[in-house]
């Protein structure tokens, strides 16, 4: 097995219940993103685009898509030789068998499929958020500074930072302080659940960190303090751009409109910094003679016939002539049929929104459609 | 299926889609936003089962070598399978000498260690579906030397000129092979295309050999026809022959309606071809879109009628694209009105705020040019 | 999703508790075999040489290794498109948690993942055994005998019948009967546990079988009974050939023997019908000046400057001047110094016999030598 | 390094494997067992972090196209690396034109739209590994124009005949290039890889076609040295460059020794190769073998003496193999005995039971061939 600098891994077992029809058969980092994507495509480009070629993925609840999903690594270019995707569940070991029991935890119980690639540096990620990152400027970082452990880091306005895990810092970047959502926040540099880890330094926190009885095993909660207190070098790194957590129907929802309104912040056609993500072989798109589109983000494989305003459509939507799709997201393989006007909501994939039916309503909380109707 | 070799053959030496070809060869055009015309040969070829193929190619192999890769997206096995590019081996004298045979000549070892006891032959630049498995069987049933498609149309006035017919027996005999000059509607056309045993391939590779170096292999083919059982097989479905920018352009526009391009396009028929991992194409508050086919990663602020635009293309503001084919990466900007115009991969236009072509003709605009 | 005529299931949970230290760290199937291999690499081949392209890979027992060795589908060819191999290992449901607790409960808990292909017919294997086998020609005997399930059989000597399960079947190959390790077997066509099941049958076959308590969820013990009872149709798969259980020291031993003893039955030359493995990347074979090698097979990498005989040498073996090597299996990456005597032992990967030490013996049981001495 | 683009140029027009590069170009050549030369040049530029490399064949790119596919097998991401193989795309008049600096200005849209800084060129006859982030490294720090890789040899009448060789200052400046005509002993051997901004070689290029249409990148480096701040980098270990047959033979001979064969084969330096998915290689109890390199898929059931055996060859009894080098899937008969033979790919020795080379020469069986 060769030697590598770093390896990614992913945890990527969050069910997401916020999302909740969304997430009941799959897992939250496989929810569909802006009309092409799932949401687990941006963490995964992110390391292809940042020369990182072994990714492990943490998968935990209702996975068999997900670990397809991910399986397929050519999808990110990382089916060379030495590179790869690899899903790691929880699994059955002679010493017995047992769920991941936090983020930490998961590392814990994969340390020998870390050590198989005898990494200087771990990358632990999140695979729930809409972010582009180099990492390897980040990993740059960390050596410059020579650290043990790395907090990608984002601003985020003072008056929400009590909601955040907040690292408290010197001017120069090494942080002093960590408080998990604070009542009085010090700083505003909120952690992003982006760490890199300096391997030999974290595989010895996991071990110790396992006999701990009442330890929750989990990296903001007990490996960070640990570092701290036993003074490591600990340093935050600035995120600037675009980042969002999509763990609710209306997060997910805007998140979706920024890729129309936002353009300057999260521009997805970006040839240096891809996206890459499954490939589907449809027919490019059919716009037909009656159609009307404004404002629009449209994938691959649609046919519109009708009238869509400011919405996201997904891999093979079909909007009929005379349907009206205005403020909304529409996933793979919906169809709208003739008469029908959705508004204001999300529509599941390959769900039929049936003739004359009107869905959502002007104004008010955003709805999840995920039955036909 | 395993026992048949694909071979996707030179394109006729009469196929000239002026002005593209000379940037890239027949099988690398693009075609209705987000193909290549060789991804319809292809897709027909493994859909059915095949897993061994041969892609000759005459000129500027590297957009060819580039969009066929392992043959992944065609899903091709790369243990099992293989998709090989062949170029010919040696610097012919003239032209004239560089056709088909000259090709299979140079590379017969590859065709004669081939494991298959079947070919399929196909050229690149007829388009349409077919499931090759019928058409083995309907060869293995009738006996046949050589098994022909061909496609019965009512438009041979206007289009499949110069292409081969076929004057065809009660049972599908072909009797004789002739070029259409464009004198009738109705016409039995030829697409170019044979099944028949490997041995016979290249017994009539050698024949072709010996009785001319100008002879290809439509031209043995035709002359042999009368002492070998050939039949022809009945294509069904959409079908068109580009081999010409006329040709090329009208294909295009008449895919722009949807329900022509259903025809070509089922669900269970997928047209494989390489994905640019473009995003979603973007439509501004100003865009207005009526009857169109386009591909992912554009931009659009402007107005498009009836045209199709390949990947990445930008349309400013303002900017009016009627009845058009704008290939990948090419932008048209403010204001800029275009009727009737194939702009080619990265032109630009902008200075010229007005290009129209005559009624009945398509103006071209070179590749990377700035207008 | 593409539709698939026929999709394979490889049951590969196996603890392989009678290899001992081979299976510490790895399971069954992903122990080595013949100079280059690994157990698995066999049914994956057979696929992919059977032109399937989509693999489930059921995981259980320390899966790390072997799911990450089996995720690399291009080393089988199975990276095309609408190919892949997923490896499926117990899963969090909305339901609940639990691990696999039969052959059949582990088809039964991914129906979700087969019904994704909408196959026609599922092949369901066993990752744990060494043969070549052409499983599209059963699935034409399987269409052609209009069978619900065929059951690939081998016939063995009557006298050892008693410990398999034997299939009764007419002269047409129509089972009747099926019995497990009869006392007094009626035939000698023993089941290989592969089978062709149409899908339909089987999923409703594993979602009735769900729901009774005291079955043991295998396919063996409940699917097959089950099938009979029902007057399916159920047909026997003569297949001949090579074939065998590695399951112990002494068998994973003598099967690596046979590679050199009985080319005639196993040839892993035959061009025509690969087996596909891992690319090491190592230089070809360096014989020193000094070697001496009679009846062995030796793959890539190896040195040898010493004495081998009637042996396999896997990837990077070292054998010093001096040593000797026996009637033994090196595993990769083994060193046998100069002076030691190696016999009838097998030689877990990356264990060092040091200089002079002599290890097995001419006689006598085949010793497992795990760890360095 | 990904702001390096790695092209790997036409070998020297001087590069001659006499028999062996009748059939395939010299970047396909195979080499010690397992390898073909290629596997050198592209493996130490992706061991280095390269990610973007043109490969340039002058004839028959088939071989090379099959054996690089992708690049997956190299470590290069297919989607944010690139293994393009680029071919002259014009029939050029006559051989001497047919040189690196027509195919470069022939393709040079790709080398300019290349996103890299940086070039490093290398030629695929050189055999040896090295780091080249340290050549980067060396290139930034000493400001040079250009940065020549060579090897300090006290071999120079004998081997490396007709190569550049360096006359340096103290500080590794470049001062003159001259070829070596096989006068001296000591020497230092240009191994005409060469670092620089891609600026300059874009200018390089245009200078060489401005000059003279028969003048190559080693012409117009050699005429310019002195204008340019060119530094040598000298690289350690085993350096051996295959520009005809004997030398092919003598570095496979010399490779045969397991010291030497570890100066070029660092774990942490793995030369990457298509693998052929071959088993092991199997020795009957007949089989002698000392001091030999043999790679996977063999049937051995003769004698083998200091020689190199490809992948799949078969030894049959009685057979004596000395101070040879067998291409894959050949092969040797019973009761043959060869000595100094170079024995092509598939060839079958049979009828011949002698065929031993006089001293110092080398016999040489052609592909295929039944002898």
């Amino acid at each position: 097995m060769r030697k590598h600098n770093m390896i990614a891994m992913i945890l990527a077992g969050g069910r997401g219940s916020r999302l909740f029809d969304l997430t009941n058969k799959v897992a939250k980092p496989a929810v569909y993103f802006g009309g092409k994507y799932r949401i687990i495509d941006f963490p995964l480009s992110n390391c292809a685009n940042s020369n990182i070629q072994v990714i492990g993925v943490l998968t935990q609840y209702e996975s068999v898509l997900l670990n397809s999903y991910v399986a397929q690594d050519q999808r990110w270019g990382l089916d060379a030789k030495d590179s790869g995707i690899y899903v790691l569940p929880p699994r059955e070991k002679s010493e017995g068998f047992g769920l991941y029991r936090g983020t930490a935890d998961a590392i814990t119980q994969n340390i020998d499929f870390v050590d198989q690639y005898e990494p200087d540096y771990v990358l632990i990620l999140s695979g729930d958020h809409i972010y582009k990152m180099d990492y390897d400027a980040m990993l740059e970082d960390h050596k410059k500074n020579k650290a043990d452990l790395t907090v990608a880091v984002l601003e985020v306005p003072l008056k929400d930072a009590s909601r955040f895990g907040i690292m408290n810092a010197h001017p120069d970047g090494q942080i002093y302080e960590f408080e998990e959502k604070p009542k009085n926040p010090k700083s505003n540099l909120a952690s992003m659940g982006i760490y890199i880890f300096s391997w030999p330094q974290l595989k010895k926190a996991l071990q110790d960190d396992v006999l701990i009885e009442d330890s929750e095993h989990d990296f903001g909660k007990n490996i960070i303090p640990t570092f701290l207190s036993e003074k490591k070098r600990l340093f935050a790194y600035r995120f600037k751009g675009y980042w969002k957590d999509v763990g609710t129907i209306e997060s997910l929802w805007e998140a979706n409109m920024d890729l129309i309104y936002h353009r300057d912040e999260i521009n997805l056609g970006d040839s240096a910094w891809k996206i890459y993500t499954e490939d589907i072989t449809v027919p490019p798109q059919y716009i037909g003679p009656e159609a009307s589109i404004e404002n629009a983000y449209i994938n691959q494989g649609c046919e519109v016939e009708g009238r869509v305003v400011n919405s996201v459509l997904f891999t093979g939507v079909k909007v009929e002539a005379g349907a009206v799709v205005k403020d909304s997201v529409l996933m793979p393989f919906t169809h709208v049929k003739k008469g029908a006007v959705v508004q204001r909501v999300i529509v599941a994939d390959d769900v039929c929104i049936s003739e004359d039916v009107v869905v959502g309503s002007e104004s008010g909380e955003i709805e999840l459609i995920s039955q036909n109707v | 299926m395993n026992n048949i070799l694909g071979i996707v053959n030179y394109d006729d030496a009469s196929v000239k889609v002026q002005g593209l070809d000379s940037y890239r060869p027949i099988p690398s055009l693009s075609f209705l936003a987000r193909y290549r015309l060789i991804d319809f040969a292809i897709s027909n070829m493994t859909n059915s089962g095949i897993r061994h193929i041969q892609v000759y190619v005459k000129h500027k192999p590297r957009s060819v070598i580039e969009h066929l890769g392992s043959g992944r997206q065609y899903n091709i096995n790369s243990k099992q399978g293989k998709l090989r590019i062949l170029t010919g081996e040696e610097t012919t004298q003239s032209e004239a000498y560089n056709h088909d045979i000259t090709a299979f000549l140079q590379n017969l070892r590859f065709i004669e260690d081939a494991k298959q006891e079947y070919v399929m032959i196909m050229p690149s630049h007829m388009i349409y579906t077919v499931n090759l498995e019928e058409v083995y069987n309907q060869h293995i049933e009738r006996k046949a030397d050589v098994t022909v498609l061909y496609k019965t149309v009512n438009n041979a006035h206007e289009s499949f000129i110069g292409v081969d017919t076929l004057k065809l027996s009660d049972k599908k005999q072909v009797e004789e092979i002739e070029v259409n000059r464009g004198k009738y509607k109705n016409r039995h056309v030829s697409l170019a295309a044979y099944m028949m045993s490997k041995e016979l391939f290249i017994h009539m590779i050698h024949l072709a050999d010996n009785i001319s170096s100008f002879y290809s292999l439509r031209d043995v083919l035709q002359e042999q026809a009368p002492l070998l059982n050939m039949v022809g097989y009945p294509v069904k479905g959409y079908v068109a022959c580009i081999n010409s920018l006329d040709e090329y352009y009208r294909v295009n526009m008449e895919l722009t309606d949807y329900n022509t391009g259903k025809q070509l396009f089922n669900p269970d028929w997928p047209i494989h071809t390489r994905t640019s991992d473009s995003c979603p194409t973007q439509y501004t508050p100003d865009a207005k879109v009526k009857k169109s086919v386009i591909a992912n990663g554009c931009y659009i602020e402007g107005t498009i009628i009836n045209s199709v635009l390949g990947r990445g293309v930008i349309v400013k503001p303002g900017a009016i694209i009627e009845d058009s084919i704008v290939l990948e990466g090419a932008i048209i900007g403010e204001n800029v009105h275009v009727k009737r115009v194939v702009v080619d991969k990265s032109a630009q236009i902008s200075k010229v705020k007005e290009l129209v072509a005559e009624e009945n003709k398509v103006l071209y605009v070179k590749r990377q040019d700035r207008v």
